[in-house]
């Protein structure tokens, strides 16, 4: 048992890799113990996640659980592990997805192995981005990421999913293109790249001294934007996100699930980790142009989601617009670090991040629910579903006023938190941000009517296409979402206490 | 002009010109008999040199063998190598005038070498040359090494020159 | 039990009704009613506990019931959420509870509970009614509601929204209240979605109070961050409210206290359905009749009136906020008044009225008749949720007609189908009777005289135009209350369904017998001293009580007898008028107010839906999605591939090919082969011509080795 | 005494005779005498060398033994091989064995 809890993070990290590399010596064709060995495999991290939240101490500063091994001695790079309560929330909500994710792909058929074998590789590489605190670790990992869902997506996908895996792929390598350059540029001025020793260096530069024949602050202005770059794509913030809607609406349900509710937390990840530590006078500088893409992105991404006709599409433009908040969050954040309203502006953001995980892969996945059924995500081809699947329509309901940011449910207090950190600071965007928020309800509204309401569409009711409703082994991977959802509205504390304490120490 | 140098041109001649119808002559057997002929000469200037061992081993190697070698073998390919059609292919011109080329060369490169008008020294009273060279041909400290080579070599041309000609039928 | 846990335990159990009804027992039609009403009864019997303790309290105003626990964690501090019963929300849990248990009960009666299935009824449409044998000829009887259990699990959660809404001690429960019942009225509007005109009205309403909900959360996102405290005592001290107001938000000249108090008050805009936001209430009409109506109209509306009650103190404290609310409060009432008029569906009369009394308590908030505003806002709601049941009495009585008749394109809600309903369906029409009368002001006997006395009065004193207006709209009422009774009960039946028409059950009439007392009887809490003859008989209750609330106490305004005359000569005068026109009118086209205009509400409608609406739609697809991110975003990445491309094939036509393969891969080559072509007729095969040549070769390197090297 | 030279000059001609008949000939049989030749005027020239040299070193004479056995070897090996391309292709005319050709 000492091995088990002196190496915590490094066994829920590899557990599901080794696991993958496992059932690669399984037998063909035994789809079935694939799925509930996958399962398995991925239910261990997840409880091994549990049991370090509950021994968490979110007072003591710094990161726990940590361990350092020898990894590329001549870099100067080690293998560095460790959370904090930021990090650890994002631990917990990936272990919590990837075991949903995998119950929700039981009926894939194809490919059986391969493809649970790359989910447990996805979720080892999220798990590392989330974990490592070196840099050229933490990129590693960003990359393993992102193979794994190129794959998913451009082998079990819809029609479309060979458009949308490219650009899926070309966009976020062309992101980290600059990113890698940049953690270059750090690895090489200071020689290691530790996370904690690398903030110690790089804030305590003088800024009138010269790197690289350059004055400080441009290379500062020049690793800042290419770090923002990067994590931009990834989060997305417009106009950076048109990525996002194809490869969310191509990839197979548990992929867009994973897609919404992990990967895109990564680029927002990356602006709470690095880019506000780091660059605290960057960001403050740029804080107005962050804030104009956030409101931008809850703007017109509630437009183009109110303007879809394709339910998933629709779904998939809700994320631009609720990661926006994150953003707007974060930009706040920026502007007046350290401050009480910053404060309450990074608990929002880093609560939405969570919350859009739950309620992203919960849409994501009821879309795919009546997809498999269907074979049809045009929204005019639905109508009337509510009298055939009342409960699915019940869930679909929940979800979807999670995702509105119903009060009561998750989606509100993050996006309160955000309003309420950001209205100081940023009045005017927070102002023009409630447009999208206005727009929110709209589309939700819209897919609601469409799907559930509406003249019921006589197609599904008898026959061959006849409707059936929500299995039980749907709703149990809704169920823990709901669950979640319902909780973190009416009593935040327990999460929201972790990452106040976090974002206190931190910023 | 002495009598050594008078025997040497007589020599000499003799040798170039039975060289020269070794290369010239139509029958192939002829021109055996010239080879040994100049093999003869050759041998002949071996002894005016002092070089007895090696007038010996000329005359029964290479007359006594080699060119018997050689008439075995023009009679086996004699069937049509009778007389007929021209013994000097088209090129000969200017075979002749490379084999020229490098006699004028040659006679140029010993004219212009200071070593030329050397005079041979006087035998050492008690030197036995064939004796030296046997010595040395077995000696651990000179030679023995490429002697032993050579005989390798003898052995590996006989069991190959075997092998080639050897009539699978 | 201590009075705070009781009133922590106020919402729950509509709230756990609601679970239990969705996830466990809503195949079970009779459990399910039975868990509702038992919740809702628990809920009445926890305020009632609350209520009669609150009045044992002295001087509850200072020493209200309060607790609380964290919930959010905000940097160093906890944003704490917690309970409050002061004066004010005692009397407003008083009338919820009431009202709400009202409703369940009446819910029962109302869907039919007890009626055999329908013949072709579906989920999502209203019951068809269904064909029985009895005594050997068949007749169509009401058939029971396909989704009985799924309302009452509807109802409960939206119990829940309203007693959460209640109790808060602080602006983010009372908005997450607030918004679960916005989710209700959806739900609600929109229970019967295979009609496209409920689907239409639930989505409207949703977005319209959306609206006002966005502004709101503004409001208190603002508020928040200005004062960091939400809780109501926190926010109402001295120096927080003067701080608040000597404050310059910069805009408008507003004081900071003035833009929170209009954000807040543009939520309530939406909720309330004050103009001009007031579009979604008549449409939501096409809930199921009438319970749904009567949520949205008596009881999830008057939380806005609540909330701008509630925040009276920092609304109170700039004169143009104040100005604002007075101005659009008297502008909706005079303006849904007139709308009203021509109305001919029973239901949107009511809506209507609904909007335009809705109007009075907000201006009389907004010339500072705080008192006033609460009292009108109770008896309001009894009076109009006795009208509402009432209403959705007759239009069941109604289709009662219909089904014997089995003419089912007949409106059974269009007053010109009814008349002389009065004989059929007699306790529906005395209750309704009463609730109209209350409504129109009837002088003494009912509660509404006296609330919307005392609101006349305060006008009168503190704000002349707004008082006229209030009058004018207090005369329209009146006569629109009786074209409404007239047309429905008086008179003779106009059509055989009228004809046919019948008393419903008792589940539905209780509920209307108990809110009539409450229409007639809450009134006299009220009477101000220094009325005649009356004033002083019964102590001025609800001044005492509701004043407490404040930290100054109000003074009651001067006796005069302007405004009494006034609302004696308006509500007799409209009542009688409105009696004295319909008496005989019998269709539509004798009515001399069915204007157009009028009739379709001013063309309201019709305007957002071409400036807002469509032109929304419009720029989310066509510019936001199709051109921004198909065509501009997307086109300048898929300008990267062919860009690439272009580079790609650039190099390849421009480099690769004619240098590298060409110059340098195929010339390399060529020359090779050329070479060899014409250097191969060396390769003679002869061995004698190699000889030569290398011969030659020999002898060319050693004539220079020797010329040239060699000899230097 | 005979001088260096003439020894000389008689083995460049005897080698040029040699070389006249490996160029020119078109016996294959022919050619080998002609290599003959060759040899035999290398050996000449390195008896003379011992001769004029210092005699007591015999390395002259080793040499010439070595250019006995190799010679030997050579026309074994050589008319074996003339011998059996005869066999094959019934002629022993040097142009005519030109499998190399381009």
């Amino acid at each position: 048992m000492d091995f088990i809890s002196t190496h915590f993070l490094s066994l829920i990290l590899f557990f599901p890799a080794l696991a993958a590399v496992f059932m690669l010596f399984l037998p063909g064709g035994e789809n079935k113990l694939f799925r509930w060995f996958a399962l398995g495999a991925s239910l261990i991290p997840f409880l091994l996640s549990v049991s370090i939240w509950f021994q968490f101490k979110s007072s003591a500063p710094g990161f726990q659980f940590q361990e350092q091994y020898e990894w590329y001695e001549a870099l100067g790079s080690t293998l560095h592990l460790g959370v904090d309560g930021l990090s650890l929330t994002m631990v917990l909500l990936t272990t919590l997805l990837t075991p949903l994710a995998i119950l929700a792909s039981f009926n894939i058929t194809e490919k059986v192995k391969a493809y649970m074998m790359l989910f447990l590789f996805l979720e080892t590489g999220m798990l590392g981005v989330f974990m490592s605190l070196d840099l050229l670790v933490f990129f590693v990992f960003w990359e393993v990421g992102l193979i794994p869902m190129y794959f998913l997506i451009n082998q079990w996908g819809s029609a479309n999913r060979n458009y949308a895996s490219m650009k899926f792929l070309i966009y976020t390598m062309g992101g980290s293109l600059g990113l890698l350059l940049a953690i270059q540029l750090l690895g090489v001025l200071f020689g290691t790249y530790d996370l904690v020793a690398l903030t110690q260096h790089w804030t305590s530069l003088q800024p009138d001294s010269t790197l690289l024949g350059m004055s400080v602050s441009q290379v500062k202005a020049i690793a800042f934007w290419a770090f923002a770059i990067a994590f931009a794509i990834k989060v997305p913030i417009w106009p950076f996100h048109t990525w996002l809607p194809d490869a969310h609406t191509e990839a197979p349900t548990a992929g867009s699930m994973i897609l919404a509710g992990v990967l895109l937390k990564l680029g927002a990840y990356g602006f709470l980790r690095l880019i506000l530590p780091l660059y605290p006078v960057e960001a403050r500088y740029f804080a107005g142009a962050l804030a104009l893409l956030a409101t931008a992105a809850i703007v017109f991404g509630a437009l183009s989601s109110f303007a879809q006709t394709d339910f998933k599409r629709l779904v998939a433009y809700s994320s631009v617009n609720h990661m926006g908040f994150v953003v707007l969050g974060i930009a706040a954040a920026g502007l007046a670090s350290g401050t009480p309203d910053a404060t309450i502006a990074l608990n929002g953001a880093i609560l939405q991040m969570f919350n859009h995980g739950l309620s992203a892969a919960g849409m994501f996945f009821l879309v795919g629910v009546i997809y498999e059924r269907t074979h049809t995500r045009n929204l005019e081809e639905y109508g009337g579903l509510f009298t055939l699947v009342p409960v699915y329509g019940g869930i679909l309901i929940f979800t979807s006023m999670s995702s509105l940011g119903l009060p009561g449910l998750n989606g509100f207090i993050s996006e309160f938190l955000v309003v309420r950190g950001s209205w100081p600071l940023l009045t005017a965007y927070t102002v023009v941000s409630m447009l999208g928020l206005f727009f929110t309800g709209a589309y939700i509204l819209k897919a609601l009517k469409k799907v559930l309401h509406g003249p019921l569409n006589e197609r599904w009711a008898h026959g061959e296409h006849k409707l059936t409703e929500i299995n039980a082994r749907e709703i149990l991977v809704m169920a823990p979402l709901m669950l979640l959802m319902l909780w973190i509205g009416v009593y935040p504390a327990w999460i929201l206490d972790v990452i106040n304490k976090a974002v206190m120490m931190l910023f | 002009m002495t009598v050594d140098q008078i025997i040497f041109l007589v020599i000499a001649a003799g040798t170039l010109i039975a060289a020269f119808r070794v290369v010239t002559t139509g029958n192939l057997i002829h021109a055996a008999f010239w080879l040994i002929a100049a093999l003869f000469g050759v041998a002949a200037i071996f002894a005016i040199l002092h070089a007895s061992f090696l007038a010996v081993v000329q005359v029964v190697v290479y007359i006594g063998a080699i060119s018997m070698l050689f008439i075995f073998a023009v009679m086996l390919t004699r069937k049509d190598m009778r007389d007929q059609g021209p013994q000097l292919n088209r090129n000969w011109g200017f075979g002749a005038f490379l084999a020229a080329l490098a006699f004028a060369g040659l006679v140029f490169l010993v004219h212009g070498w200071s070593g030329v008008a050397k005079t041979a020294s006087a035998f050492p009273s008690d030197f036995d040359a064939v004796g030296a060279l046997g010595n040395a041909l077995v000696s651990p400290d000179a030679y023995v090494l490429p002697f032993e080579v050579a005989s390798v070599l003898l052995v590996a041309a006989l069991i190959g020159a075997v092998y080639v000609a050897y009539n699978r039928k | 039990m201590s009075t705070e846990t009781i009133i922590w335990l106020i919402p729950l159990p509509p709230a756990l009704a609601f679970f239990l009804i969705v996830l466990f027992t809503n195949r079970n039609k009779a459990l399910s009613h039975t868990i509702a009403i038992g919740a809702a009864l628990l809920s009445w019997l926890g305020s009632m506990i609350v209520f009669a303790r609150a009045l044992g309290v002295e001087r509850l105003g200072e020493r209200p019931f309060t607790s609380s626990i964290n919930w959010l964690a905000t940097g160093d501090t906890w944003f704490k959420i917690g309970v409050l019963v002061d004066p004010l929300t005692a009397l407003t849990l008083f009338f919820v509870a009431w009202t709400v248990l009202m409703i369940f009960i009446y819910s029962v009666g109302y869907h039919n509970f007890g009626q055999p299935e329908g013949d072709h009824d579906h989920k999502g449409l209203p019951p068809h009614g269904a064909t029985v044998e009895e005594h050997g000829s068949k007749h169509v009887v009401p058939s029971v509601e396909p989704m009985y259990s799924r309302f009452f699990a509807f109802i409960g959660l939206f119990a829940f929204g309203m007693f959460t809404l209640v109790v808060s001690d602080n602006l983010l429960t009372l908005f997450v209240g607030w918004e679960i019942m916005g989710l209700c009225s959806y739900l609600l509007i929109g229970f019967w979605y295979g009609k496209k005109s409920a689907r239409d009205a639930a989505v409207k309403a949703f977005m319209t109070t959306r609206i006002g909900d966005v502004f709101m959360l503004l409001g208190i996102a603002y508020l928040y961050s200005v004062t960091g405290a939400l809780s109501f005592r926190e926010i109402f001290t001295e120096t927080t409210l003067h701080t608040l107001q000597i404050i310059p938000s910069g805009v408008l000249g507003f004081s900071t206290a003035g833009l929170i108090g209009l954000l807040l008050f543009i939520g309530t805009v939406g909720k309330s359905a004050q103009f001009p936001l007031h579009v979604w209430l008549p449409d939501a009409m096409e809930g199921p009749t009438p319970v749904s109506a009567m949520i949205h109209a008596a009881t999830m509306v008057s939380a806005g009136v609540y909330t701008v009650i509630r925040m009276f103190p920092l609304l109170s404290l700039d004169t143009q906020t104040m100005s604002v609310i007075a101005f659009i409060g008297a502008f909706t009432a005079l303006f849904a008044a007139t709308i009203a008029l021509a109305q001919n569906d029973i239901k949107r009369v009511l809506a209507y009225s609904t909007i335009s009394q809705l109007g009075f308590m907000i201006a009389a908030l907004g010339i500072g008749a705080y008192i006033a505003a609460v009292f009108h806002l109770i008896t309001h709601a009894f009076f109009k949720a006795l009208l509402f049941l009432g209403s959705g009495s007759v239009i069941h009585g109604m289709e009662h007609g219909v089904f014997h008749t089995g003419k089912h394109e007949v409106d059974p809600q269009d007053m010109f189908n009814m008349g002389g309903l009065k004989n059929k369906m007699p306790i529906t029409f005395w209750t309704f009777l009463i609730g109209g009368f209350a409504l129109s002001g009837f002088p003494i006997v009912t509660a509404g005289f006296w609330s919307k006395d005392e609101i006349l009065a305060d006008a009168f004193a503190h704000n002349l135009p707004v008082f006229l207006t209030l009058a004018v709209a207090a005369f329209l009422t009146a006569f629109y209350t009786m074209r409404q009774i007239t047309l429905t009960f008086l008179g003779e039946p106009r059509t055989e369904e009228a004809r046919h028409a019948h008393e419903t059950p008792w589940t539905m009439t209780i509920p209307l017998i108990i809110l009539s007392v409450f229409a007639i009887g809450f009134g006299w809490i009220g009477i101000p001293e220094h009325f005649p003859l009356l004033g002083g008989l019964v102590p001025n209750w609800l001044h005492e009580f509701v004043g407490g609330t404040l930290a100054e106490h109000p003074e009651a305004v001067e006796f005069s007898w302007t405004p009494l005359l006034t609302s004696l000569v308006v509500a007799l005068g409209g009542l009688g008028l409105g009696y004295l026109f319909y008496r005989n009118v019998n269709s539509p086209a004798e009515d001399k107010l069915q204007l157009g205009f009028l009739k379709n509400k001013y063309y309201v409608d019709e305007i957002y839906n071409a400036v807002f609406v469509k032109p929304a739609i419009w720029f989310a697809d066509k510019v936001v999605y199709q051109i921004m991110d198909k065509g501009f975003i997307d086109g300048i990445l898929h300008l990267f591939g062919p860009g690439t491309q272009g580079i790609g094939d650039g190099i390849r036509n421009y480099f690769d090919l004619p240098f590298i393969n060409r110059f340098l891969g195929d010339g390399s080559a060529n020359v090779t082969y050329f070479s060899g072509e014409k250097l191969r007729v060396i390769q003679t095969g002869r061995i004698q011509q190699y000889l030569m040549l290398a011969l030659i070769l020999f002898l060319a390197i050693g004539a220079i080795l020797y010329f040239f090297v060699f000899s230097v | 005494m005979v001088p260096l030279s003439w020894y000389l000059i008689f083995s460049a001609a005897l080698f040029s005779i040699g070389l006249f008949g490996v160029l020119s000939r078109r016996n294959l049989i022919a050619i080998l005498l002609g290599i003959e030749l060759m040899l035999n005027s290398v050996n000449v020239n390195l008896a003379a060398f011992w001769r004029y040299g210092d005699v007591t070193n015999i390395t002259g004479q080793v040499f010439a033994v070595i250019v006995f056995a190799v010679a030997a070897a050579e026309v074994s090996v050589g008319l074996a091989l003339v011998i059996s391309v005869y066999r094959k292709r019934n002629t022993v005319i040097a142009d005519e064995i030109d499998m190399l050709k381009f």
